[in-house]
């Protein structure tokens, strides 16, 4: 990124308080001047009140995940300051001068933990247990910090308008903090404005008193703040093509592109947004055909979720559900049914900090092998994970393909990291979906009809319900070729080969590149899979600008059936493999142990419920690649 | 050609054991598809997990034996995803009010267009006679240790309770009207549930057949009488005509009152029917306007190969 | 020393929403055990999981934070392994009533001695929301994309109908009724049920306090009116004296038929309460005659690390 | 066996002909003469019609399984007659001349599958295609067969009796067609009767009716039967200490000695078993105490079962739940409850094979993978499995302590062959039976005491509930010390650490001897797990016997934690080594590749839902031996 700009912007506050949406009129708006975007989003299991942020980062040149720290950062509330004051380092803070007095003991909301770490650190400098202190460190840390009151703006702004109700709009000290920083960083203030507008497009009112309060932080930034070390000038308008997306997009839009019609859900974070926007876009326009629809069914439990799909399936619907670890484990039960009755189903898992509740808001990639042997008994099934939302909108399409064709159930595995960024990616190509119902029958069936007929491929033509000549049975119990119980043990060495041979089958055919995709090349190799993708790559970047070596990257995709010898083509010539997960025990790397009988010789590993920020992964690339990294890394940046 | 009642009927062989009552509810099945005159690939029995589970292996319509006491969810899935296919969804009382009562309670505020049938034995008939939600407190069948300690679940009941639309219970050996009853619940529009009384002489040596019948009811002779009797003989109307307040409490009221007479006598027939209330097909269609005539189950989605779904208006609005 | 109000609280920070009706209940709760003089050690609260489910963390006696939907059996394992202990259960209306509403049909049948607690706000609040199974059809709140599809699932008529000894209803905001009816709860020997209407201010914009206290129910004017009102103010009899069957028919049908108002006017207060039905401690006692003296929580299994239980008579009934 | 007796003893008909009852009352004879007894159990999942069977085998040295094929058959109806003609090569059959002409076609319980098999075979040899072709095939095969009319015993008891209503006790046959068989083994007749009469010790009518039909059975065969090939003499009584156990006695009597006081089940098979003896035991002696119970109950389902066992476990008692793979999949989430909280707690596992529900009365070994990794997120357990009965006595009570000692779950893995197998064993010894609880806190605790406390071992003391001043707090999600909620990242990072590091802690703390055992020597090693010990061991014998090389026999125990070293120090020297298990994809392989970084050579696998017979695992191994096994070797053996 040599000469390039690269700014990470955090803004933080209670929940409730609009972080969000002002992070989204940052992103909007750096997007907008044709930068490339990454951001996330940490927030507590909580309704209001409690800290949450968000850090976006803004680059002229690719990016793909977060660096550790901070350039600028807007601070809502006492607690903001006081957990991220440290992050800025040499950079800029803005914050809200009403909390200039607050101290430690006042902020309820945090946790006792960090509560004593924190109020040890100022006091062992001698710095007074409060935003004071954490002023007078960050000052001392070269951070450039200015104290606005946001409450002195609204008030201007009433009086502006003569208006004298405005004085109480606090909800907009949101946009104010923001705008704030937009404006001392130099983006145009019609390019904010415009992407307030867009942010409030479904209430043009409120878009023109936010347009009004940023109109009037501007003045202040331009009059109070000085132009800030680093700026955001626009590079030239919105880069073709590009869109502005968040986490869940990819999925989401992937099954309504794919042709899913049934979704059966019940709520859980970080699974529901992705329902959530299914329900919002139900009706759907169809190239040549009657407008189609998603149904979307917001059910009792997750086993009905996922009992509710596989019937809407057998109907012929390309079905699924989308949950979480917890929504998952409930579902072990069905999963076992759909693979002995071989239905096709689509499983999205969206991963977040386990076990048992867990860190529910948090990140996690702790259900792999879970994923792998959910469900009693043997039965064939399809583990994919994606690496990012832009992949996730392929794969999605991908998955009900293998579902199809191999009538297995597939479990999609993405995460609360995917699920919470918002990021600039390419346009979603819909023409590159293709869609195969592999062997589906809708038409009138041939005589002597037998949904799990032998022979062959292993695979039997599937009818869906109300073919005439094609009446069925499944069932639970192990059954002969017709669907009807049977315990004649030849009968079922047949049908669990019928099965089991299937995941053979789909290791054969599909393409090696869908399974496992190699990045870069050297001698220090790389393995992982899912979200670990955008840190990886910006680590791997940042380790030979620093003058590191060249190493690989294997991004398993496939995760069962394990693709050994791909996987180990891609490792060939490897003379350390580096296992980098966001959970405790490395379970890829179990995976690897057992497929390929090797097993890694470094994990990185992080497991604090916060992704991995590409600056502390490069450090831990750098100790393995100098000799002094130990097995197990273990990261913990952010709070 | 009119479909004749031996097309309804697989060639499995049924393994239940001599005298069951769940063979009469078999039959009406059977009677009822026929006699409705609905076609083989139009239908679909669901089933739970039980010695009841297995009936969808005998009926010659797609059959669908799914999970201990997932049969609701299932059967619902597939009647969403293609509205026009008769689900009829079997079980045991086991599998519907002890597992599955969760599923019960919230299938009853769905309604969506379905029957539900349930092969109420008092016991758990395929694990060998373990007490049923159904079992009244103190009740000692030959099969337990010692006398239930649960209070029984009231399924006419629960389902009123829950929002069941039709409500009725019928009696396994007492196969005309509960033929009758069957096929108006498969006729109703919305979610209808039966609750059929069915003797298993394996091990509920307390509800038998001759139980019923009146064993116990007074001496051998002339006082001695039939435990069932049909509430239609009563003059008693079920049906909810104008979905007033009033009218409604007073539907339900006598649906719940009638539904906790047991022992000396035992009302069958329907409790409840109230069609005035939209099925879950109805109120969805506010959302999908084509729902009926181009269901999930029956979309085109694919061209060539291709996708052919229209995403564009969700990307252009993500345009950076 | 008498124990006071503030002994029952945690110094846990509560972060539920500003104006959030749980904070009612919460405080009921806690003034509840002080007033029975209930000791800290002898006390403990389950809770499910939701915004509600965090009660546990907030009262100052045991507290056990179960998954979503399983606070009823944990909470039933834990009073039956040690019935001297005083078990509160508490969580969400989506959490009791969906996911768990399989574990409530059955606690009602089993009637273990405890008390449980439904917050219940119509919606789902920690996920940010969607309707719950207590919002009325077609009800359209700002969480939510479109009106309610689900009719509603009444709480109180489905613990009557499930064999709930005591049941009753309460508001948040008349913490002074709610606190009498918790301490009833929790002194009913036998399985207690609690239904309190608990506004959600960010949610719930329909049943708000606003609503309860008459918004709507005619102008500005003296028309205007409450909408809660008070059983007992009414006269209304709730318990069971007698245990006939007239009079359970009663009892029960009139509990059932004022669970149905809903609107205009909400009956708060004690339901049904039916103290001649035995708990399940009872019903066991006739298998365990000292289960009350020596439960298994409290049992000796061991003498310096060596198993102290005679197996002897069960291994000579093996002699080869 | 050189010299000794070793009968195998084989009755079938239809399930409810008390084919069980005949069964048992033959072990028991046998038992009582001082042989040693194994005998299996196979039905069908229905209660009344189909076809069910028992197989005893009967010898005068130790044996531990069944072997391949009969000496003695005793049919009660066509279908044994049909089915399992040719398992009896030069022995005798016994049958009911009621069937002599029945065909196949009479056969409805029979399986379409079967019946065109056997249809086939019968027609290809000429022979009629009904039990006159069986008698024939058998005959031919140098088989007695014997028809003998049931009901002409029934008559003349009948009229012997001068009670003409005996002719319409036809639930005698059962007894009937056993002392035909047992009369014509030369089993003494008194040994017979007091059989019956022990069998039926609670109901002395029936016994004493039962005991006449035998005396004319004997009669019967006295006069018409003649000598058999094999006989059964007495070998001087009983052996001291000697049981005659079902398979659940061993965990049900080893909960009740290792002080299980509360259990919750849902009832299924084969795991209710268990739960139905606790609950016909449920008062229970206390040397120096007051009398003890089992509180059993009988949950609305397995959620609920898991649940209250949590429940019980942390008001203090020792809790327990039985279940099988259903049911254990709907566990999965209230496991990892347990797992976080570290809750102790035993699960006792009866696997049948799977998936969904499968083959719900046949055995398998199929839940390995998804014990060790049920439930999503990251949370310690322990996995571990019994040999035998006699063995899972002892196992049950170690199961409870390592529960209570590491404060985690315990799966302890049993399975249907086990649950449905009687044989004679050992008397259990109650005095080997050591309890340790662990740092479980009954007094007053001493002040800030906190649940989760961090530090020494990594394990705090656990409160059991009512305890005065300690008052405690768990959440499912992540906590803190006291047990409250928090999602602080280096309390999170603590607190996995702390529940993970209990593996290792297990691993090195529980003796290797209790996590492996090494049976025999040799260069080829079989590694096995669970019920296949029995087999294996006899199997061992066999070949052996037959002049093939000395095995070594691995027996896994624990099979999570994975004690890798102590495995691969077993494995020491090892040139081939051979895993043996009941299921499709050989999953301790899987285990071994993982953690030893070792894939077994061979497989042999058997996953029709019958047993291992120690005949054909015999001949499995002696092709691994001679080298001409293949990869995979799939026995089938078994009706
Ligand atoms: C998850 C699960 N738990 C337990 C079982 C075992 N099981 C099979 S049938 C049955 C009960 C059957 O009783 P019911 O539903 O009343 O049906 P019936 O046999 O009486 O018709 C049970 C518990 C199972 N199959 N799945
Ligand atoms: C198995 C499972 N599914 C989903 C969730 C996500 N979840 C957390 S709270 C909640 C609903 C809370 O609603 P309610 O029970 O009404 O409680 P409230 O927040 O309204 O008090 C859900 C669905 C979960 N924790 N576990
Ligand atoms: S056990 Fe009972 S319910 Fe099951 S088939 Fe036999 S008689 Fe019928
Ligand atoms: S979301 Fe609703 S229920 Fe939850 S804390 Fe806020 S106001 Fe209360
Ligand atoms: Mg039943
Ligand atoms: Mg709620």
């Amino acid at each position: 990124m040599a000469g390039g700009v690269d700014v990470s912007w955090l803004v933080g506050g209670p929940q409730g308080s609009g972080v969000e949406s002002a992070a989204g009129i940052f992103a909007g708006a750096c997007a907008s001047m044709g930068y490339h975007v990454f951001g996330k989003r940490e927030f507590y299991s909580n309704i209001k009140g409690e800290h949450s942020y968000f850090v976006v980062r803004a680059s002229s040149s690719e990016i793909r995940s977060n660096v550790s720290g901070a350039d600028v950062m807007v601070a809502y509330d006492a607690e903001t300051m006081l957990r991220h004051y440290a992050d800025v380092r040499g950079g800029t803070i803005i914050y809200d001068a009403a909390m200039e007095k607050a101290m430690i003991g006042d902020v309820a909301t945090m946790d006792e933990n960090y509560a004593a770490r924190l109020g040890a650190e100022l006091a062992a400098a001698g710095r007074p247990g409060g935003v004071e202190g954490a002023v007078a460190a960050a000052r001392e840390a070269g951070t450039a910090v200015h104290a606005v009151s946001f409450r002195a703006i609204l008030s201007s702004l009433a009086d502006e308008a003569g208006n004298p109700k405005l004085r109480g709009m606090t909800r907009m000290f949101n946009v104010i903090g923001a705008a704030l920083s937009m404006g001392a960083l130099g983006v145009p203030r019609d390019v904010t404005l415009g992407a307030i507008r867009r942010a409030f497009a479904a209430k043009p009112e409120v878009a023109r008193l936010n347009e009004m309060a940023a109109s009037r932080a501007y003045s202040t930034a331009e009059s109070e703040l000085g132009g800030m070390r680093c700026a955001l000038a626009p590079l030239g308008g919105p880069r073709e093509g590009t869109m502005l997306a968040q986490g869940y997009h990819g999925t989401a839009i992937g099954k309504i592109a794919a042709g899913c019609r049934f979704q059966s859900y019940y709520p859980i974070t970080p699974a529901s947004d992705e329902s959530v926007y299914l329900e919002s876009h139900v009706e759907l326009g169809v190239s040549g055909g009657r407008p189609g629809s998603t149904l979307v069914v917001q059910c009792e439990d997750e086993i009905s979720a996922i009992g509710m799909a596989i019937g809407s399936s057998i109907a012929g619907a390309r079905s699924s559900t989308c949950t979480s670890g917890p929504g998952f484990s409930l579902m072990a039960e069905c999963l076992g049914w759909a693979g002995i009755n071989e239905v096709p189903l689509v499983i999205t898992l969206y991963q977040r900090s386990g076990p048992a509740t867990g860190l529910p808001t948090r990140h996690g990639q702790d259900d792999l092998l879970f994923a792998v042997h959910a469900g009693h008994g043997e039965f064939p099934r399809i583990v994919y994970a994606s690496g990012d939302v832009e992949e996730s909108f392929y794969d999605t399409a991908r998955c009900f393909n293998y579902a199809d064709v191999y009538q297995v159930p597939v479990i999609h595995m993405m995460d609360k990291y995917l699920a919470s960024t918002i990021l600039t990616c390419s346009r979603f190509e819909p023409s590159r979906v293709s869609i195969d119902r592999g062997k589906l029958l809708t038409g009138r069936a041939g005589s002597d009809y037998r949904r799990f007929a032998l022979g062959g491929d292993g695979i039997s033509e599937r009818a869906r319900l109300g073919v005439e000549g094609a009446e069925f049975w499944c069932t639970g119990d192990e059954h002969d070729e017709a669907g009807h119980i049977t315990e004649d043990p030849v009968m079922r060495v047949e049908m669990m080969r019928k099965r089991l041979s299937r995941e053979g089958l789909a290791l054969r055919a599909i393409p090696d590149a869908e399974q496992a995709t190699l990045h870069g090349g050297g001698k220090i190799a790389i393995v992982s899979w899912g979200s670990t993708k955008g840190p990886i790559l910006d680590a791997l970047e940042e380790v030979r600008a620093g003058g590191g070596p060249e190493m690989r990257f294997v991004q398993v995709k496939m995760l069962h059936p394990f693709p050994t010898s791909y996987v180990a083509h891609l490792l060939e010539g490897a003379t350390t493999i580096v296992d980098v997960e966001a959970n405790y025990t490395g379970q890829l790397g179990a995976l690897l142990a057992r497929n390929l009988g090797r097993e890694p010789d470094h994990y990185i590993l992080k497991y604090t419920g916060r992704a991995m920020t590409s600056t502390e992964l490069a450090g831990a690339l750098r100790r393995v690649a100098d000799g002094t990294a130990g097995e197990r890394e273990v990261l913990t940046y952010g709070a | 050609m009119a479909p004749r009642l031996a097309d309804y009927k697989t060639g499995v062989h049924n393994d239940w054991c001599p005298g069951c009552g769940d063979f009469g509810i078999l039959n009406a099945i059977q009677m009822s598809l026929a006699e409705m005159g609905v076609a083989r690939h139009e239908a679909a029995i669901f089933s739970g997990i039980g010695c009841s589970g297995k009936t969808a292996h005998f009926v010659n319509v797609t059959g669908i034996h799914t999970l201990h006491g997932r049969v609701l969810p299932f059967a619902q899935g597939a009647a969403l995803a293609n509205p026009g296919m008769r689900i009829v969804a079997v079980g045991g009382d086991g599998d519907g009010l002890g597992i599955g009562a969760g599923h019960f309670v919230a299938a009853g505020r769905r309604n969506v267009n379905m029957a539900y049938i349930i092969f109420d034995n008092g016991v758990y008939g395929l694990t060998k006679g373990q007490a049923s939600p159904t079992l009244k407190l103190g009740t000692k069948t030959k099969s337990l240790p010692s006398p239930n300690v649960n209070y029984n679940v009231n399924p006419v009941g629960l389902a009123v309770t829950s929002g069941f639309t039709f409500v009725a219970r019928a009696y396994s050996y007492d196969v005309r009207q509960l033929k009758e009853v069957i096929k108006a619940a498969i006729a109703h529009e919305g979610l209808a549930f039966v609750d059929v009384l069915s003797p298993c002489p394996t091990y509920n040596d307390v509800n038998t057949r001759d139980w019923y019948a009146g064993e116990g009811t007074g001496g051998d002779g002339a006082e001695r009488h039939s435990r069932i009797y049909r509430l239609e003989d009563t003059g008693y109307d079920p049906v909810v005509h104008f979905a007033g307040a009033a009218e409604l409490d007073e539907k339900l009221g006598q649906a719940l009152a009638r539904s906790l007479e047991w022992g000396e006598r035992i009302p069958t027939g329907v409790f409840y029917r109230n069609e005035t209330v939209t099925p879950y097909g109805g109120r969805i269609r506010d959302q999908i306007r084509n729902y009926a005539e181009n269901p999930p189950a029956l979309q085109a989605i694919e061209s060539g190969g291709r996708a052919i779904t229209d995403v564009s208006p969700m990307l252009d609005d993500l345009r950076a």
